[in-house]
């Protein structure tokens, strides 16, 4: 008999490659850096088994630090890449960290297709409003008015929200962490990582020497509870210090959502929407609450699965092969008209 | 070429030659491609050697009628060896006006010109441009054997019994055509009503129909109706190696390459690409092989196909790409991320006539120097081509054996004339090729992620999933440990290394073989890619003049073969005729410092072979 | 005096250039030209002001048949070349016309950042569910299951919705019309063409060689009262051959619309949902609903003006003008240190 | 090179020299980059000519005290003529054990090394990867003068009265370190503390900190406390041609021509771009001369701003758009749409080491394949080159002008050593620039929108908006008249003449100049781009040893300066040096057919003057 010692269990640290980490001192993508070590340990996952897929920017410095398979690809591109390794290798375990401006500047399109597809992965959106690496230009996220080296007197464009953009492209997980979030995060990632298709994961990150301080508002210890709302499936849409703010539906034909109190005007918790992860619009507008009139939601906002690409298409062709047989090269150059010269 | 001068000799409506070159042209809806292939079809089971080129318009479906939707089929064949679709036509078949205005050019003087009159109408006439109907006059007359059939109104009467509306009937006036050319070429007419009978098996009310008309048509050749300027000519059997043949054209020859080059390397190939025209035949072809473990996808464009592959080669299946100019040089970026992180990736490049959208359906070889040079940094690749769709089995297997051995992108040059053109190709044996299968490393012991081979300098290539070979690439430099280095002289290093990794392939293919002529002499005629045909036939015909040419042809085009230097230097002179406006003249000029000289066409049209043999003969060699 | 006569008024014909129509016979996209020719005539558009851009596609050949300025650039790209255009020349009249494939697979990074920037432009996507001109493959927007090319076992993608995709990237005017809609598309496109910024059109266009039909339930003279619903702006969202179809919002929670009739189980218009084109929320279901189910949203489903790209951008650089005037080089030169030699 | 010998003829604590190189080496955070720059304004405003070397890290921020966050700053200085940052360093100021361990082997032997002791604690030598203090052993001072001084303390003391935080405090050590190199080369400190006092104009404590701090390194050399081994260096002023001067990047001169060039054709520019390094620069820059009447756009990618600026000329402004290598790899099929439509354009880039993502931070010239040959399709476009930051004014108005008049796209090279490199400027008055106004067509008589200037072959540039003009244009082929046209003949000469459009500019940019030396010999360098410097250099130095060599110094690269050839072959020999694997040299001799040899240097630094010094005496010509 042959005796299988369990393989022990891998801490997070067993994560982390032999490489340097050269972030700036302070940067936020240490916290997330730590938060995704973690999660792959609490998971049981292995190292073989587990690809890093990034594209460039300071986030996609990711993969060269984590002691897993990794692929630090070209500006934009690493939802392409990401869709080419999943078909070859279904089995792999595939993560993608990018940034703002990697994701929706360059790569916007196909991180839509990507999403489109539902390839199976998780996508990891570090989204500090800025692009760290390049020192600092305005992103797609940056808000307006943002100065920067290429708007000096102040960015005019709208940004694009992530989430609302994923929802936007169909995707079927659509979740917000930020890098402070360490205790929040281990969780959502792993139900990113439990969804078939792309999990799409926002994570608010804050950016030392750029962007300093645009998170302050919803991260800052003692402002977090009435600025952030943590959405649970099935669970009642309150938060804040006391837990008795709440998201009700405005009762006017606006679909818009508004802020009540418990106990205030008669408001109990039946006024409260309860959260549900499976409706779209729901997601879509927990999605566009933007602070300072609302608090940002974070946690789980959209997760209604749908077959994955990779099983779609080599569904297909394993369909096509009769009896699990590859046809033979030599028959097919003989289909047709032919005919012998003797 | 037809032996028109023959004809004397045998009796009035029997004559020989040893090949002839005929087309159909019409409107797009008259169904010219598929008459075309029907008599390429019917000409190879009568044991000749031929050489097709089809021309479609670049619309849709143009109105009908107009000068742009005409569309042609061209075929070359004979007894004996048949290397390009031909220069000049020897029967012009036309279903139209249009088709008469855009392709009289073509028919030799004195030819046989065959025409519908029935659809000289006012209205087509007008449609095509014409102010007075060229029928009338006797400009035509003067110059060529006019037959003047009215076809339409013969169709109708011939499939009359089948019950047919009269525009679906006035459809069979193809196969009325066919009929006729099929009795002055003695074709047997079954293999093309055996096709009839399978396309149409649920309609056959059409099926009949066509039939009935292929045989009015043939019919009227041989009843006495036949006008005595025509008659049947008589083209022997070429002698060809035995074996089983069929027609390919170079997108299935491209398409099973590749299947056959992943079967050989022992790897799943994961095609990725973007439609685009006249690359997207090869997608097509290929996503009708899932039978073959062959994953296709159509990707959102060029750049995410490229990506897609590369991600496909990482993860250690074989990726390959394909497209056309502008695609292609959309791929640039992501080529030199797999050139930096040393993957292989197979890249097929259908080339178009440019720049920019330029004219997309028709053919051009000015790709050169976008597969050298076109990215950015110092970025080598090698660079292989495709002399003809017959050639394409085998040079795409070459290219996925580059491409694997060496960890390497590979481009594949191939055209819109190989993509398009059809010859019979003598079926080879794919289970004696001899396999090459893919070694991954597996073995942790001394690992580097960049360390190297010591013969083809190639680095490991690791499947992901494997234990304990965990490591992380990219496309910042880095060193052979793997690790990012912004060390100066490990930046030299691995720049000098890739360099000669792509260099030291000379060493592994053939050394480069005179096609036809000598090892040195006067005038060496040096081309690459679909040039072969007429490149070939103009040296033959001149060689048997008694000229000291020799053609040379190239299907190695980067690194180059590694005795063409010495080559190239043993002649007085150097053509390259080239369909762009000197790019392998530049490559050669600059490798080897030597005074070739260019014979430059880009009008969208595969040489004459005229063209080729005149420019030898202004040659001061060839005096 | 200097007596002005006033400009003969333009017809329809006067904005058909001289070039022969070179698409398949019975293509929608005739119908679509002549509606565009039409509006133009309807609105005094003057020729010279006007510029049509587009891609590569069917569709993207619309500037050659046009009499005005025209560009016929490269696939995808339109978007990105239109808002140089704006930038150069903000007086000239911009319309755009791109294919489904042109603006939302190859393109669509240009088409969510045209929009996400406002450009001031009207922005035709024709949407056939097919690549025309490279002869027939699925394009993003084609329907999971559609044989094609390159999906001979059909498709497996979800598609992309264009009007969701438009207003999830941050759109300002979202309408759509159809190729045989020939009595309602002049309307629609005067209002784009008077919204300042960008006014995404989707048109639903048949492909007669390579998707024909596939609008035939919407369009089809005797289906399309009921399957198509004209909404128009303070108007109940009213349908139907009697018009006593409607919408409703189902009252559980699911943000869902329903189908009620008028009269039955005591429905009536007030119940109705009254359409609201300010209101990005109602859009996004409106520009939802599907055949069979439910009708198809017609007409402009979205509409709340902003500042639009031109606007910001060149007010920017007229701002750091003093004066209106531009700053002398030779000075610029020699700002900072610098020191005499003699 | 500073003439160490002469130290002996002159009093101990007096040397006298013609040159000097100094560097400033520290962690990322210690502010090396400013200090190099007051440094070169100092040295400017003393009359000596100079030029500048940075060396940024490629992270960010790296953490503080590795060896992959150190930044330096190099300055060659001196009486004469100064051509490159030098190769090797006469003094090394060092602020950590990590700036010791990556620039100590650029020192020269007997070279002063001033190190700050106090920044070499047990941490950071370990941060650095020392293993042992290099201070302890005997190593350090058996090479070198070593300096040994504790400026963290003297610092902290010197600033102790402003009241500042000790990690404030120690933040003006690079101005301690400065202040001892100003005494060491006799600076006025007064430029220096005028930007102190504008800079932290709001915080007076910190310009007051830096102030003391600077005049206490300065009170330091001044007073007894400084060794033996170190003493003032008297270099004497340049002759320098009169005029108004100041520092200059390649950045900020390409960013003014480009406005210059716009004003002298009269046109508004629109710069359209994505951020890369070491391209964004020109970006940042630009983005600030709104009142320049300069629109900025950063667009979504490097396709959208190639698009927007072709838009932008489409409409009858001036399109630009700028990147590097990566990102210029992307433009190529919009730059073919350019091409096609014959559209004017410029297109900057400023290279860097590839490929791939490379060495981003690093400069290479490789990306000259991709400018000249590096599009689908026969797709001639105009390349221009900048050798120097100062030269980037005249050739960038040169690219417009080019650009305009030819109604072409043209690429102009820099790279990110000029880009980031300063020399000091003779500031042309612009007033005196001869401008070149567009003429937009007007005109309906006749005009066609492909008819052709006669001697330009220019097409004519029409602003939409313009009455009885409207016309359409694509990137299908076209004929004069501007209609698609598939007609072959006409695709031919549409080819023809695009070639010959490009061709044509030959004749109206400047012969070929040689920049030193005569027409004819035994040895001619011929170089382009920021090679320049070392080239010169190394050619002077020779020639001044009586050796037959001169330097020939491109700024057009495509196409060729008309001469070029005639002028190549009356050498006996053609050295081409780059920092590539050989790409100008291709060029040369596929044109020229001659036998020329390659320099190679790709670590993605600039050429040490010894390097092409040692490769001249290796031809055989030098014997
Ligand atoms: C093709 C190409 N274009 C541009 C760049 C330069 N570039 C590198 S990262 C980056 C943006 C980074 O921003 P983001 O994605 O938000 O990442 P962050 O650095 O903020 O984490 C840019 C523009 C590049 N490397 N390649
Ligand atoms: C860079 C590039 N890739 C691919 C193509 C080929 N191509 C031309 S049009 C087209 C798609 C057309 O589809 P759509 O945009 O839906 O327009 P339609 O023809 O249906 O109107 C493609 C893939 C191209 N011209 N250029
Ligand atoms: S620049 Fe910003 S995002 Fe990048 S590493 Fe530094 S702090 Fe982090
Ligand atoms: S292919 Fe389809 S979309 Fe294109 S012109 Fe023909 S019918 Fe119209
Ligand atoms: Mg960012
Ligand atoms: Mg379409």
């Amino acid at each position: 008999m042959n005796v299988q010692t369990p393989p022990e269990k891998l801490t997070a640290k067993d994560f982390a490659s032999d490489q340097e980490v050269r972030w700036c001192p302070g940067c936020g993508d240490y916290a997330i850096l730590k938060g995704v070590q973690r999660t792959l340990a609490d998971i049981g996952a292995t190292p073989e088994n587990t690809v890093f897929i990034s594209g460039i920017g300071c986030a996609s410095r990711f993969p060269y630090y984590m002691e897993t398979y990794g692929f630090h690809t070209i500006h934009g591109r690493a939802p392409a890449i990401a869709t080419g390794v999943k078909l070859a290798n279904p089995d792999l375990d595939i993560w993608v960290v990018s940034g703002d401006g990697d994701a929706l500047s360059i790569g916007g399109n196909h991180t839509l297709h990507m999403l489109r597809r539902n390839v199976d992965l998780q996508f990891l959106l570090f989204n500090n409003e800025v692009y760290g690496l390049t020192k600092g230009q305005y992103s797609p996220t940056s808000r307006t008015g943002m100065r920067s080296p290429t708007t000096p007197t102040g960015s005019t464009d709208s940004p694009v929200n992530p989430c609302q953009f994923a929802l936007g492209s169909g995707a079927r997980f659509v979740a917000r962490s930020a890098d402070v979030n360490q205790k929040q995060m281990p969780g959502i990632l792993t139900r990113a990582k439990d969804h078939k298709g792309t999990s799409f994961v926002e994570i608010l990150q804050n950016c030392i020497v750029y962007n300093d301080g645009v998170w302050d508002s919803l991260t800052d210890k003692a402002l977090k509870a009435d600025s952030q709302i943590h959405v649970e499936h099935g669970q009642p849409l309150l938060y804040g210090k006391e837990n008795d703010k709440g998201l009700r539906l405005k009762n006017d034909g606006s679909f818009d959502l508004e802020i009540v109190t418990l106990g205030e005007n008669g408001v109990t918790e039946a006024d409260i929407l309860v959260h549900n992860e499976t409706n779209r619009t729901l997601a879509m507008l927990l999605a566009g609450l933007r602070a300072p009139s609302f608090p940002t939601a974070m946690g789980v906002l959209y997760c209604n699965p749908a077959p994955a690409h990779d099983e779609h298409i080599l569904g297909l062709v394993a369909e096509a092969q009769s009896d699990g047989k590859v046809a033979s090269l030599n028959d097919t150059l003989r289909k047709g008209h032919s005919w012998t010269v003797d | 070429m037809a032996n028109v001068a023959a004809a004397e000799e045998t009796p009035a409506d029997h004559r020989e030659s040893d090949s002839a070159v005929v087309r159909f042209a019409g409107d797009s809806g008259d169904g010219m491609q598929l008459t075309g292939s029907q008599f390429t079809l019917a000409t190879a089971l009568a044991g000749q050697d031929l050489t097709t080129f089809p021309d479609f318009p670049a619309e849709i479906r143009a109105p009908a009628g107009t000068t742009f939707g005409v569309s042609a089929f061209q075929i070359n064949f004979g007894a004996r060896n048949i290397m390009t679709a031909g220069d000049l036509v020897d029967v012009l078949v036309v279903m139209n006006p249009a088709a008469l205005k855009t392709n009289i050019e073509d028919l030799k003087p004195h030819g046989v010109l065959i025409l519908d009159v029935g659809a000289f109408t006012d209205r087509n006439l007008q449609k095509a441009g014409y102010e007075a109907n060229p029928l009338e006059g006797s400009d035509l007359d003067d110059h060529y054997r006019v037959v003047k059939i009215d076809m339409s109104r013969l169709t109708l009467e011939a499939v009359k019994e089948h019950g047919l509306s009269q525009k679906e009937a006035l459809r069979s006036k193809n196969m009325w055509a066919l009929g006729l050319v099929y009795w002055m070429y003695g074709r047997k007419r079954k293999a093309t009503t055996d096709w009839l009978n399978a396309k149409f098996a649920k309609r056959a009310d059409i099926a009949g129909a066509n039939i009935a008309a292929l045989d009015a048509g043939h019919a009227f050749g041989e009843t006495a109706e036949m006008p005595a300027e025509v008659g049947i000519v008589d083209i022997g059997v070429a002698k060809i190696e035995p074996g089983v043949y069929r027609t390919v054209t170079g997108t299935e020859t491209i398409a099973w390459g590749l299947a056959a080059g992943a079967e050989l390397a022992g790897l799943q190939m994961l095609f990725c690409s973007y439609p685009i025209t006249p690359a997207s035949a090869i997608l097509h072809t290929l996503a009708g092989m899932k039978d073959h473990n062959i994953v296709t996808f159509q990707a959102e464009d060029e750049i995410a196909a490229a990506c897609a592959a590369i991600g496909v080669s990482y993860a250690g299946s074989l990726g390959v790409t394909s497209s056309s100019g502008p695609g292609i040089a959309l791929k640039g970026e992501a080529i030199g991320l797999a050139i930096g992180t040393e993957l292989p990736l197979v890249i097929v490049n259908t080339q178009r006539a440019g720049p920019s959208t330029g004219l997309p359906t028709k053919t051009e070889q000015s790709d050169l120097y976008l597969a050298v040079f076109g990215r950015n940094a110092d970025a080598p690749l090698p660079v292989l081509s495709i002399s003809s769709p017959t050639d394409g089995f085998d040079m795409t297997i070459e290219a996925v054996r580059i491409a694997t051995k060496y960890m390497t992108p590979v481009i594949l040059l191939s055209d819109g004339y190989i993509a398009n053109a059809s010859e019979p190709w003598l079926i080879p044996d794919f289970d004696k090729y001899e396999p090459f299968p893919v070694e991954f490393r597996t073995d942790p012991e001394g690992f580097l992620p960049f360390g190297r081979d010591d013969t083809t300098l190639a680095r490991p290539w690791v499947k992901p999933g494997t234990p304990n070979l965990t490591h992380r690439i990219g496309g910042i430099e880095r060193n052979p440990q793997g690790t990012i280095s912004y060390d100066p002289d490990n930046h030299q290093l691995m720049t000098d290394l890739r360099h000669q990794k792509i260099a030291g392939i000379a060493n592994d293919i053939p050394e480069q073989k005179v096609d036809q002529g000598t090892e040195g002499g006067k005038i060496a005629v040096v081309g690459w890619g679909s040039t072969f045909g007429p490149i070939s036939r103009a040296v033959y015909d001149l060689r048997s003049e008694g000229l000291d040419v020799s053609h040379i042809h190239l299907n190695y085009i980067w690194p180059l073969p590694r005795n063409l230097g010495e080559l190239l230097g043993s002649y007085e002179h150097v053509l390259v005729p080239e369909m762009n406006t000197g790019q392998l003249l530049t490559l050669l000029r600059s490798q080897y410092v030597i005074p070739a000289k260019g014979l430059n066409k880009v009008n969208g049209k595969p040489f004459k072979i005229d063209e080729i043999v005149n420019a030898i003969r202004d040659l001061p060699g060839s005096k």
